[in-house]
């Protein structure tokens, strides 16, 4: 195991993926000096500015050029910066990334990953915060992919990278600084599978890219409540890993799921619904979800918390669901 | 205006676009029929009177190269070498279809002939086709891309990205605007500020011309010219092509918007026709001319025959070609 | 009562607020002629071009301008085409018309109307055929109407127009040309309230849009069968009228919800999970959702069928989910 | 270079620039020293060396015209006649704050004169200002609406959409580039193909002309110009001024990748020395002009002050101004 940050399991990731694909290549805006966040420093000087390429403010031909180059046989690794500026994108990625291979019969794949940093950050307000992996999750052809830790952000970038199908690819841009033990070797991180984060009995929660630190700190004060949660990272919420959903429900018999963007809509519901169909008589008490409010995010700090959720609710919330007794049992 | 003859011109190569324009509109005449039929299930769109631009466009490109094409797009898919009984099984959405039933004409595609695809989304195309481009130059490969776009498509924020894009990265692609005068029931020109699709190239420091569409020999040989520029590694290229939309938007739409005479005087510059009086001016008898006609109505009715009689695609095939992810119905409902 | 078209319904809803409001005016692309569905037939007679105005073929414009436009005090009533093309402006649209009023503290208002013919209609394949309503439910900021008959078709695009924030317009393409009853008065139909089409008590059966009516048939033949469904009409989806759902539920003990787009993501899990939250004791059993697979939509229609949610398909959920006992009533 | 003196000139009009040129600058450098005190929350960037266009531009403006701007937008709000503390207490984050605290620097506006907004979003603005010129034309009202944007934002698709559209609709806007040659850490011409803002305003129908955006008088001249004429009806116009980006993209950016000399030699070109020098040669005194950055200085310290001792705005407020529909929060978890 080597200690590093989240940021630079994500570089080590695309360097790997460099060095063994010559056909693998990244794109956008002042990616030459790094990134906006660092995560491309130093690529440049290996791999020269026609595999590390700066692009044009041109969020459209970012993504519709990337899906040509993908179509192609290229594997563009598309950097938007800003999950929000990936809305300057939406036609590219909707109507002609997911859905190219499908419309065309097979006769075409689009191996490419958008990467869109997302979250709230330094007061950095409406345009620079939103949290829309809930949009993702509901376009036939995209995986939706939002690592948590160092070591998933490397796996998971990897797998991403390999696969012949776009991959949005949720970077939270709180935690690029977050420090982790990451394998030595080029651990690939599959689709699909979530990562048992802590073992519980009480209440299962359930969570995902930056959110998920949340949640864990809510674990521990739980515990300290003599609450044992266990807590499951997603990592991926196309494919999302029901099964081990349903076998913490079915051990705890209480769900919780907390998520940093807007509840209403969000797919904190799809799981929500989805294990209320599935183990609806497994379920203790109801489910609950610890998400933000449907207003836009704001500035000032006093205003930004209340629209962040906390440990504190997040602990709130379980503690009253572990309370109810439904009496079915 | 017809050219005056030129005996230095390539006969056989100019009977060939005779040629694949006659198939081209019969294949537009054959799928309007199966409209009024009502066989063809979503909206299709004709190219009749623009069959010169696919076919002097296309046959200067290698099969290696990529085309990227509209919602009116038979006629280029059918100029890059796709086969026409798999289009029509595809417009009729039957088992065979050259997108298995799922695409439909707007999203006609033959990749193994280098056609990317047409597109629903008007001037969506002018970014991936740039995207093919950069993929060829990452990969130093020889071949080029070229996009076809309609005039209205230029008033879509993507044409400025992607030709900014093509002249940053010096990119080998050619964009064909084919200027027919209307976008859906609008015309173009009412919604467009200045000089048009060349002109903003030019200000975007791509070359750029614009030519008779019409004329088959002058959409081949600005073709040839700038296809060799590109392939020389002289970045991006434009043409913009004066055409005329002779049919409605759709095969449905009698485009009562616009007046008679208009529509007539517009015929005269048929390029069909045009390229048989050159052809016929150059020696080559009518006889053999009309022949060209006869062949590909024949071609075509065959093709409609057999679209036909084609059994739908299996129902599964709704699953398929999703995503690498295994059936998506497991876990999505 | 006048019977009318959907189409029809929406037009004279449309001439009546512009003549009430000289600010009132539409804009998108061959609206002169009419609009693609005939929409707008004959109201350039009325309106002139300035204020049933074309525009070129420019989405992020259309969207943009007209948020500048709404910002300078007039209403634009903004015209899409097929709600697949919004995606070309989704920028406009999310960052700046859903959000202009809280990121400036209030200064400005974003009074316009987005109407974006949406869902599947013969043979329009999957760049022609979404349905992305949650996408917009989950966006501070926005309204999300979902008319389904011709009566709520000019009430609400009345009250859309009236409204001083952003409203997504959803018309279903299907419905264009259903006839049904519309008021002589210019009733106003409020956001947020339901519309119970049918009552019963067996199970409550949510929907909206043209999906309502297949719904509504599925409901005949449940009755045919001895089940009594109530079927409620949401009409919006934000604010949606969960007073309504709640006591509906509340007597039937039995929840489907059916859609026709996605259902991964989809609206219809919102429902499920706050249903689930909020009446998890009064459920008799699982929530069902009836709703489309995670597939692009196809173009012939055997292929199209698969992706359709059919009367039967909720007629066989809905009674799969009146058969379960749970045991705990 | 300086302009040779011109005993014409309205040297009270020239020194109201020179004052609000030296407001500006103060603000920014206060906003600065903010940002490094930690008491800045989201990013700022400063318009240190861009005050003539911002000043020029926004003096020939009525309160009635709209103004729409960038993220670099501190200058421009504030000589459109906006409040310095109130946007201080924005850039913190307090009570008082000219959007409440829900939008900090970037999204900074002030209503009550004309100005409806900075921008998050690279080129957003060029529709909405197109936009409310579009209101304006409808409601038969006379003033006109102004959008300034930067040198990075013409390569972005709204640019064509939005400069086609006000040629199309004849609208009364202005269009102003401020080309400072960077966009992020990235120099502007290495991204764009062409010659830039002007040209492709020109392919598009619209009059358009190149400035020096760091002489006072030039700006001042070319807007009136061309206000009057947009003023008169006749369309759209576009001014690209050239300038330089004196500091890095955000005030926590040290901007090393340029050289110290092309650095050095900008500042040798500071808009507002070449304004003191031109006003000192009109005959104003030297003790003068340096009075106008000490005034301006010690306004927005007071700024600064006042802002760092308001406190937090209330908590409730984050649920204000959503929509109509009442408190968001009501069924909305
Ligand atoms: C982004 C987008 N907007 C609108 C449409 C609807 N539409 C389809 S074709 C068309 C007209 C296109 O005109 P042009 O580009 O000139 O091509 P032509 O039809 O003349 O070949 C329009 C507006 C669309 N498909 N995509
Ligand atoms: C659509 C979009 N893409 C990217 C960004 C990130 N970004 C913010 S400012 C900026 C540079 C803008 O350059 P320019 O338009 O020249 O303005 P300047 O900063 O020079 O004033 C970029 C890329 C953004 N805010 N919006
Ligand atoms: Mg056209
Ligand atoms: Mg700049």
């Amino acid at each position: 195991m080597v200690k590093m940050s989240y940021a630079e399991a994500a570089k080590l990731a695309l360097a790997e993926e460099m060095r063994r694909d010559p056909l693998v290549w990244a794109i956008g805006e002042d990616l030459g000096r790094g990134g906006v966040f660092g995560q491309y420093l130093g690529l440049l000087d290996e791999f020269g500015p026609e595999r590390i390429s700066d692009a044009p403010i041109s969020e459209s031909a970012i993504m519709g050029a990337s899906v040509g180059a993908a179509m192609a046989g290229t594997r563009p690794v598309v950097e938007m910066r800003f999950a929000d500026f990936a809305l300057c994108a939406v036609d590219e990625l909707i109507n002609q990334a997911a859905k190219a291979r499908y419309m065309l019969g097979g006769q075409v794949k689009v191996p490419m990953v958008i990467r869109e940093p997302m979250g709230m950050w330094r007061s950095s307000a409406a345009q620079h915060s939103q949290s829309l992996e809930s949009w993702y999750t509901h376009i036939p052809g995209l995986v939706v992919a939002v690592p948590s830790t160092p070591a998933d952000n490397r796996g998971l970038l990897k797998t991403a990278i390999r696969s012949d199908d776009p991959v949005v690819y949720l970077e939270h841009k709180n935690i690029w600084g977050y420090e982790g033990d990451v394998p030595e070797d080029e651990t690939l991180i599959p689709f699909g599978k979530g990562r048992l984060e802590k073992e519980g009995d009480d209440i299962t929660i359930v969570s995902w890219s930056a959110q998920m630190h949340i949640a864990a700190n809510a674990a521990t004060l739980l515990q300290a409540e003599g609450i044992s949660a266990e807590l499951i990272d997603l990592r991926t919420l196309w494919p999302w890993d029901r099964q081990m959903v349903f076998d913490s429900v079915e051990k705890t018999g209480r769900l919780l799921i907390t998520h940093e963007s807007v509840s209403v809509g969000g797919f904190g519901a799809e799981i929500a619904a989805t294990v209320a169909e599935q183990l609806f008589s497994v379920l203790k008490s109801p489910i609950t979800r610890c998400a933000a409010p449907r207003v836009p995010i704001s500035y000032a700090p006093p205003l930004e918390a209340k629209i962040r959720v906390s440990s504190e609710q997040i602990v709130e919330a379980a503690t009253k669901s572990v309370a109810v007794s439904t009496g079915f049992k | 205006m017809i050219q005056p003859p030129n005996q230095n011109i390539d006969k056989d190569w100019f009977l060939e676009h005779h040629i694949m324009m006659h198939r081209i509109r019969a294949f537009e005449e054959t799928a309007a029929r199966a409209n009024q039929d009502k066989l063809v299930l979503g909206a299709i769109h004709l190219s009749i009177g623009q069959e010169a631009i696919a076919s002097g466009v296309c046959k200067n490109l290698m099969k290696e190269d990529f085309l990227l094409s509209t919602h009116r797009g038979h006629g280029h898919t059918l100029a890059k070498g796709a086969d026409p009984e798999a289009m029509m099984l595809e417009l009729l959405g039957r088992r065979g279809g050259i997108c298995k039933g799922k695409g439909g004409s707007m999203h006609i595609a033959d990749a193994s002939v280098g056609m990317l695809g047409a597109n629903g989304v008007v001037a969506a195309n002018i970014n991936i086709a740039t995207g093919a481009a950069h993929a060829i130059k990452l990969k130093r490969e020889t071949n080029i891309s070229c996009c076809i776009f309609g005039d209205g498509a230029i008033n879509r924020g993507p044409f400025l990205e992607g030709l900014n894009w093509s002249g940053v990265f010096n990119l080998p692609v050619l964009f064909v605007c084919e200027n027919n005068g209307f976008a859906s029931t609008t015309r173009t020109d009412a919604m467009t500020s200045g000089e048009g699709a060349a002109a903003r190239a030019r200000s975007m420091g791509i070359t750029a011309t614009e030519v008779d569409g019409n004329d088959i020999i002058s959409v081949d040989e600005i073709t040839r010219e700038y296809i060799a520029n590109i392939r020389n590694g002289n970045g991006p290229h434009l043409i913009s092509f004066n055409t005329y939309r002779l049919h409605g938007h759709t095969a449905s739409d009698p485009a009562s918007y616009r007046p008679a005479a208009e529509v007539e005087t517009a015929w005269k510059e048929d390029p069909i026709e045009r390229c048989s009086e050159l052809l016929s001016r150059l020696g080559i008898s009518r006889k053999i001319l009309n022949e060209h006609r006869k062949i590909a109505l024949e071609e075509m009715e065959r093709v409609y025959k057999t679209a036909k009689e084609a059994p739908w695609p299996s129902d599964d095939n709704a699953f398929s070609d999703v995503q690498d992810l295994g059936d998506p119905r497991e876990g999505a409902f």
